[in-house]
């Protein structure tokens, strides 16, 4: 086992501090490694079954039309083709999904397959099963659907009247709407020396489009009436409180397994309705059945990330650049279909007033359907939306009042000491130092020889910009959240499991209840569990991947919202340190002494200071799984031990929307440096930066790889990646020719730094991360306004997703944009 | 998608009208028709396998006649249905004398729906204008031999 | 010479000959992953742009999605089950586990055939050559730095 | 993924391929397959039977003549050509087709796939068409030459008809040649691009703003000269998610110009 492997080449900012003895903190090799180089993952795909069929879905190809027929005989005399699944059999057999929402949403039906009407380009229509992947097509092909278009929707302003209404038993597009307000918004106001207006910020749809696409194989044992999916569902604790209602069967009858999954960033969250039809279709048929999501369907049909509006956004400011709040109209887009929302209308208030010590905030948000794919929670979810207001708030008021971007943060970033600080809304910000992480970020890109990178960008006839982008990644949701929207729901608090035993032959063996889709929990967990019992990483067996039947899941068990390494690695050090007290305990019967003199190094117990008197693991799993006659009675040990980590949240006050939704805020501090084309509106990013602070880094090289990925997929975020549609509701992005995600080329140069400001409120004084990639976009929103005009002049960045086309419309006609910015100054 | 153009004939009104009123000659005019079925002098329907050059597009196409105020102005839906691609197409024409010959004026209004419509955006259009001439080069040569015949 | 629409081929994959009979359709991905159970390279797009399928034919580097199973007939696959021998990884694969130049590890099979084919041909590649090699494979994960400096590690 | 129903065969020589096109109907010719097999995938044409000319050796060979002509055989690569001495002598060809998408695609995608797919994104066809150069057709009626202006008829569409084959493209002697382009990210699809020769004056062609290359020949090759000529042109571009119509149309003129200006720049 070698302690330290591979030091990163660039330099790191080190924060100066102790050093923890131990392999936490430390980049050992990543278990998983072994086996993904050499093509031995396992995952979904790869899975067969003796005498499976091939699931195709029938899609629709109308954003919006009533279903008057489907016929699928055809389809069923093709010789091969197994059997069918139709909408009409769906609403027969199953419950519609339960909605999270308090009505209108509350009364929409959700099914497996479009029930009556299809409301989105590539809503399934029916499935087909056949031998093989080709034939299941070719008889999709066959079937015939006979629709009546519809009028299609697409614009969520337009949703908001309810002239063409997607879902008629909920007789609205709204799924939900309230109110936040906190503080005194009006006296802010009163207060301002300055009040800027901007009319309208667009948050455009987007998606990290993990490179695995969906899917599942799914058996049916009619001796026991349980399915086993073997699925790439992130999430499928909840999956499951989706599923088992809808397929009126107890939640132990869905058996979730899953190995390796090819990313998810959220996206593979909402998988319910494609699963419950392979339940169906494995049920009816008798026999095992296999769905694979194609890129085309997932872009099409699977899910995007929340499409926002902000309108007639408000911001007090005083002379000194003291912003005083915002208010603000948010009209979210979800899609055809809430799912996992009205969610996002309560996420982004986690971190309602960004990184900033703003007091006065008031929020009417709204959120409708529309004809477009359903969105999930993609990574960033919600916060990266609102994040990106609140950057663009303090970019636009910058520039309107002649501010330095640097200093007007800083002179509104949360202090250092003000940590645990509490803002507006009763949310608790652990701990961080965002001003000490901009000034790592600004050192990394040369700050300092700014004019002169601008004055030699301006020699070449490039106009230069330079951006900083601040983020919260909050991790460790308090589900109590959700009872804001919906005080009806029985969801709050947070929780994870993990199961650790010694075996017989004295081997440590670890189960978690996360989902990992690339995030090394085999290994962070290796490393955690090693300190604990005093041995190695590689002393310490985790299972790969996720199966209920392990019985180390509960109710929230996954992974997503930045929260492993505090409920999963939280639950893995709870179940470690019992059973470490129980080997304590089991040396201490053997050897006559009291527990308290026994200690765990070496992978051995011993007497401390006795090193003669010592058992080894296997000694200790032996004797009591296989060699216990003699063992005193009152010894109740077995271990084997399962812990559920449940981290310290109160139910928030629903009155006045008031708590704390989150245990951790990791930090993102971004600085970009851009040059634009003036002539094309082409850009390119010349300088990067990402400064993270989690707190405590348990494997710093993980770190910071999920440093670089969130970065790269909000670079992709902000100049190519965006779903866009036609009149029509064709999606005109469906596929990686025309969605653009970066390539190897595309990336620009990118320094990574780091502080590491301690968590009070977690196990291991981490924090969760991952998802504070957003800051990528609002840095390069920055850079480009930045570089397209001076104060007071030049257009307004008003998109999140500026392809070179939208810059070159901003050049030409500045004046289009800079008229949604107006300032009132007393 | 709005196309429209304006077209001289070296033929009479009355001529034109009746290449651009008959199914079975108009159905000459459209590019890889494979089978036609005249249902009632309102509906017909074409089989056609669209020649795109990388492999034919089969769709079968729907046309109802809209409208009519003989000799001058003509409406028609066309409604086609493949795999991969739905269209809807509604076309008019206006037909006046000049000088001995016809001037037309037409315009259509072509909807493409599904995963044609999504990766074939940048050629849809000329491959429309595509179509187009041809249509029009081939009613050219109908509308010669009505005049023969 | 006449048109079949399925035919018996064979292939010697990582030095083992198979003889299937496949549909024309199939596509060599699907043969490698489906006939042969070789389920190391992936499938992450429809459109020949992401890359995770790619492996080496007749040492040529290409993306097994857009080649058909029967055109492979008679050619020698090297796919990444083929890069370990004896369970001995690769420089490559180990520079890709030291820095850390895989999370989902679902690019990585295709990935790591371009980079076997970028140093077969050059040795000691810079970063802009390192990159240009590693154009045709997306990776959603990474953001590219780890899995240039692999590459860029096991040259050395 | 998952393609329709498909006839193939592998012919072993030219003649057997322009039978075996001729004799079935909805034959297509196969080459490196680097679009084809897309659009089959997405079923959205599809041929009904596939003719690979992958065996066919007459069609690989790069030569280069004593008047300094490039030859270049349908069947050869993109990574070919950036390795042949031969296709040295025509130095644009390789500075281009090192931009062509990326390695694997480069190993398998073919010079007269590129030129008989004529997708309007597509490098080549414009390049073709600024370059003079001459396509060499062979159908059951014997061999026919067409210049690369008469070649390009349509999206998808070319003089090699049905039955036909592409089977040579000759590029005659230069050196002053300039691409430029304005792609979706570093090397991606092209949003607009443009080819230049300049011999005395320029030969510009515009690629994807039109069904076929737009060829423009300028006496000057001054910017100027060359923007006017642009917009004399009276483009009227597709516009799709990456570009209106008017990007596109503006776009052209600035490859245009830094085309001229590359070319110039190598005399």
């Amino acid at each position: 086992m070698t302690e330290t492997t591979v030091t990163p080449e660039r330099p790191l900012v080190v924060e100066e501090g102790e050093t923890r003895p131990g392999f936490i903190g430390q980049n050992v090799p990543r278990k998983e490694d072994k086996r993904l180089v050499q093509g031995e993952g396992v995952f979904f795909d790869d899975m067969k079954r003796h005498e499976m069929g091939f699931v195709h879905f029938v899609r629709s190809p109308y954003a919006h039309a009533r279903i008057k027929a489907v016929d699928v005989s055809k389809a069923l005399e093709l010789d091969g083709v197994y059997g069918t699944l139709t909408g009409d059999e769906v609403a027969i057999l199953t419950d519609p999904f339960f909605e999270l929402s308090t009505p209108p949403g509350a009364h929409i039906k959700d099914y497996a397959l479009a029930v009556g009407k299809a409301r989105h380009v590539g809503d399934p229509v029916a499935a087909v099963v056949a031998r093989t992947r080709e034939l299941a097509r070719d008889a999709a092909e066959l079937v015939e659907v006979e629709y009546e278009p519809l009028p299609v929707l697409l614009d969520a302003e337009q949703a908001l009247d309810d002239e063409i209404v997607l879902h008629e038993d909920a007789a609205s597009n709204t799924v939900w709407s309230g109110v936040f307000d906190w503080g005194d918004f009006d006296a802010a106001v009163a207060d301002a020396d300055h009040v800027i207006k901007i009319e309208r910020l667009h948050f455009d749809r987007f998606s990290s489009t993990p490179l695995e696409c969906s899917g599942c194989l799914v058996e049916f044992n009619r001796g026991t009436g349980q399915w086993t999916i073997h699925g790439n569902h992130q999430m499928p604790g909840v999956g499951a409180i989706w599923m088992a209602p809808a397929l009126r069967v107890g939640i132990d009858k869905l058996r979730f397994v899953s190995q390796d999954i090819g990313g998810g960033f959220g996206n593979k969250i909402t998988l319910h309705p494609q699963f419950t039809a392979c339940c169906l279709l494995a049920r009816k048929l008798n026999r095992p059945v296999q769905w694979t999501e194609w890129r085309t369907d997932q872009h099409t049909a699977n899910t995007h990330g929340n499409e926002r509006t902000f309108l007639d956004v408000t911001v007090p400011v005083k002379a000194d650049g003291t912003m005083l709040g915002f208010s603000v109209r948010a009209i979210d887009d979800c899609g055809a279909f809430p799912r996992y929302e009205p969610l996002g209308c309560i996420i982004w208030a986690q971190v309602t007033p960004g990184c900033y010590r703003w007091r006065n905030v008031r929020v009417d948000f709204t959120q409708v359907c529309t004809n477009k794919s359903p969105v999930a929670p993609n990574r960033g979810y919600s916060r990266m939306q609102h994040l990106w207001l609140t950057e663009r708030i303090v970019d636009i008021v910058a520039g309107e009042l002649g501010l330095d971007p640097v200093e007007v943060r800083k002179k509104n970033y949360v202090k250092h000491e003000e940590f645990p600080y509490e803002t507006p809304n009763g949310c608790i910000y652990d701990s961080g130092d965002y001003a000490r992480c901009l000034d790592i970020a600004l050192d990394l890109i040369g700050y300092n020889s700014l004019e002169e990178k601008r004055r030699d960008a301006e020699s070449r006839g490039k106009l230069f910009g330079i951006g900083i982008g601040s983020t919260l990644d909050s991790g460790t949701n308090n589900f109590g959240q959700s009872l804001i929207l919906n005080p009806e729901l029985q969801f709050s608090g947070n929780n994870e499991v993990a199961t650790v035993k010694l075996d017989i032959f004295g081997e440590v063996v670890v189960t978690l209840g996360t989902v990992p889709q690339g995030q090394g929990h085999e290994t962070t967990t290796a490393q955690v569990v090693a300190d604990i019992l005093g041995c190695t990483p590689d002393d310490i067996n985790v299972r790969a991947g996720h199966d209920t039947y392990w019985n180390s899941n509960a109710g929230f068990s996954g992974t997503y919202a930045s929260q492993f390494a505090v409920t999963g690695l939280g639950a893995v050090k709870g179940a470690a340190d019992k059973l470490a007290g129980e080997m304590k305990q089991l040396a201490a019967a053997v050897f006559g002494c009291s527990p308290d003199d026994i200690e765990l190094v070496e992978s051995q117990a011993r007497i401390k200071g006795n090193s003669e008197a010592a058992l080894p693991f296997m000694a200790l799993g032996a004797i009591l799984n296989a060699n216990n006659a003699g063992l005193p009675e009152d010894l109740d040990i077995t271990l084997n031990v399962r812990h559920v980590y449940r981290p310290p949240f109160e139910k928030p006050d629903l009155e006045r929307k008031f708590g704390n939704l989150t245990l951790t805020y990791a930090t993102q501090i971004h600085a970009c440096a851009l040059e634009v084309d003036p002539d094309t509106g082409v850009y390119e990013i010349v300088d990067y930066a990402a400064v993270d602070d989690c707190g405590n880094r348990i494997h710093p090289q993980i770190v910071e790889g999920q440093v670089h990925g969130a970065t790269a997929q909000a670079l992709g975020a902000a100049t190519h990646e965006i779903f866009t549609y036609d009149e029509e509701g064709n999606l005109l992005t469906p596929n990686f020719y025309d969605y653009h995600v970066p390539h190897a080329l595309d990336m620009p140069p990118m320094q990574t730094g780091f502080i590491e400001s301690e968590s009070p409120f977690t196990p291991l004084g981490a924090k969760g991360m991952g998802e504070g990639g957003g800051a990528g976009i609002h840095a390069v929103c920055a850079a480009l306004q930045n570089a397209l005009g001076k104060r007071g002049e030049g257009p307004i960045v008003w998109r999140s997703c500026n392809p070179y086309h939208r810059v070159w419309e901003m050049l030409e006609s500045p004046a289009e944009t800079r008229k949604l910015v107006s300032v009132e100054s007393r | 998608m709005k196309v429209s153009g304006e077209r001289q004939f070296d033929a009479p009104v009355a001529t034109v009208w009746s290449v651009l009123n008959d199914p079975a000659q108009m159905a000459k005019t459209m590019p890889g028709v494979e089978s036609f079925d005249i249902q009632d002098e309102r509906h017909w329907r074409a089989h056609v396998k669209v020649p795109l050059g990388l492999g034919g597009l089969r769709m079968s196409i729907d046309f109802e006649k809209m409208e009519e105020r003989e000799p001058e102005f003509a409406k028609l839906h066309a409604k086609g249905n493949g795999v991969g691609a739905i269209m809807n197409m509604d076309t008019s024409f206006h037909l006046s004398g000049a000088g001995g010959g016809t001037h037309m004026k037409w315009e259509a209004d072509v909807h493409i729906l599904g995963p044609v419509a999504s990766m074939g955006q940048r050629v849809l259009q000329p491959i429309v204008n595509q179509q187009v001439s041809q249509v029009l080069g081939a009613l050219d040569k109908q509308v010669q031999e009505a005049k023969g015949t | 010479m006449e048109v079949v629409s399925r035919k018996t081929i064979t292939m010697t994959v990582n030095g083992e000959s198979y003889e299937r009979e496949v549909d024309a359709r199939r596509l060599l991905i699907h043969f490698l992953r489906d006939d042969l159970d070789l389920t190391g390279s992936h499938i992450g797009c429809d459109t020949g742009n992401c890359g995770a399928c790619s492996v080496l034919v007749d040492g040529v580097l290409v993306k097994s999605c857009m080649l058909l199973a029967i055109q492979a007939d008679g050619a020698k696959i090297e796919t990444v089950e083929g890069l370990a021998q004896d369970g001995e990884l690769t420089a490559l694969q180990q520079a890709f586990s030291d820095h850390h130049g895989l999370q989902c590890g679902y690019c990585t099979p295709g990935m790591l055939m371009s980079a076997t084919a970028l140093l077969r041909s050059n040795a000691h590649p810079n970063d802009e050559e390192i990159r240009k090699a590693i154009q045709g494979n997306i990776c959603r994960c990474t953001g590219y730095v780890n899995i240039v400096a692999a590459i860029k590690a096991a040259a050395e | 993924m998952l393609l329709r129903e498909v006839e193939y065969a592998r012919p072993a020589s030219v003649q057997e391929a322009v039978r075996l096109l001729s004799e079935n109907d909805g034959a297509r010719a196969l080459a490196g397959g680097q679009t084809l097999i897309n659009v089959m995938k997405a079923r959205a044409a599809s041929p009904d039977v596939l003719i690979d000319l992958n065996d066919l050796d007459e069609l690989k060979g790069i030569d280069l003549g004593s008047d300094g002509t490039v030859s270049i055989g349908a069947m050869v690569t993109y990574s070919e050509i950036l390795d042949s001495a031969e296709a040295r002598a025509r130095p644009i060809l390789a500075e281009v087709c090192a931009q062509i998408a990326d390695v694997q695609v480069r190993n398998r995608g073919t010079i007269g796939g590129n030129v008989c797919s004529n997708d309007p994104t597509n490098h080549l066809p414009p390049l073709m068409v600024s370059l003079g150069a001459t396509m060499t057709i062979v159908g059951q009626d014997g061999e026919r030459s067409v210049s690369a202006e008469e070649f390009f008829l349509g999206v998808y569409m070319t003089a090699a008809g049905p039955g036909e084959l592409l089977t040579k493209i000759s590029v005659p002697p230069g050196k002053s040649d300039g691409f430029a382009s304005i792609s979706i990210g570093k090397d991606g699809t092209c949003i607009v691009n443009a080819a230049a020769s300049v011999n005395g004056g320029a030969r510009v062609a515009i690629g994807c703003v039109d069904a076929v290359p737009v060829l423009l020949q300028t006496e000057s090759t001054d910017a100027a000269a060359v923007r006017d000529a642009v917009r004399n042109a009276n483009l009227v571009p597709p516009s799709d998610v990456h570009a209106s119509a008017d990007y596109r149309r503006h776009l052209a003129a600035v490859v245009a110009v830094r085309a001229v200006a590359q070319a110039k720049g190598k005399h």
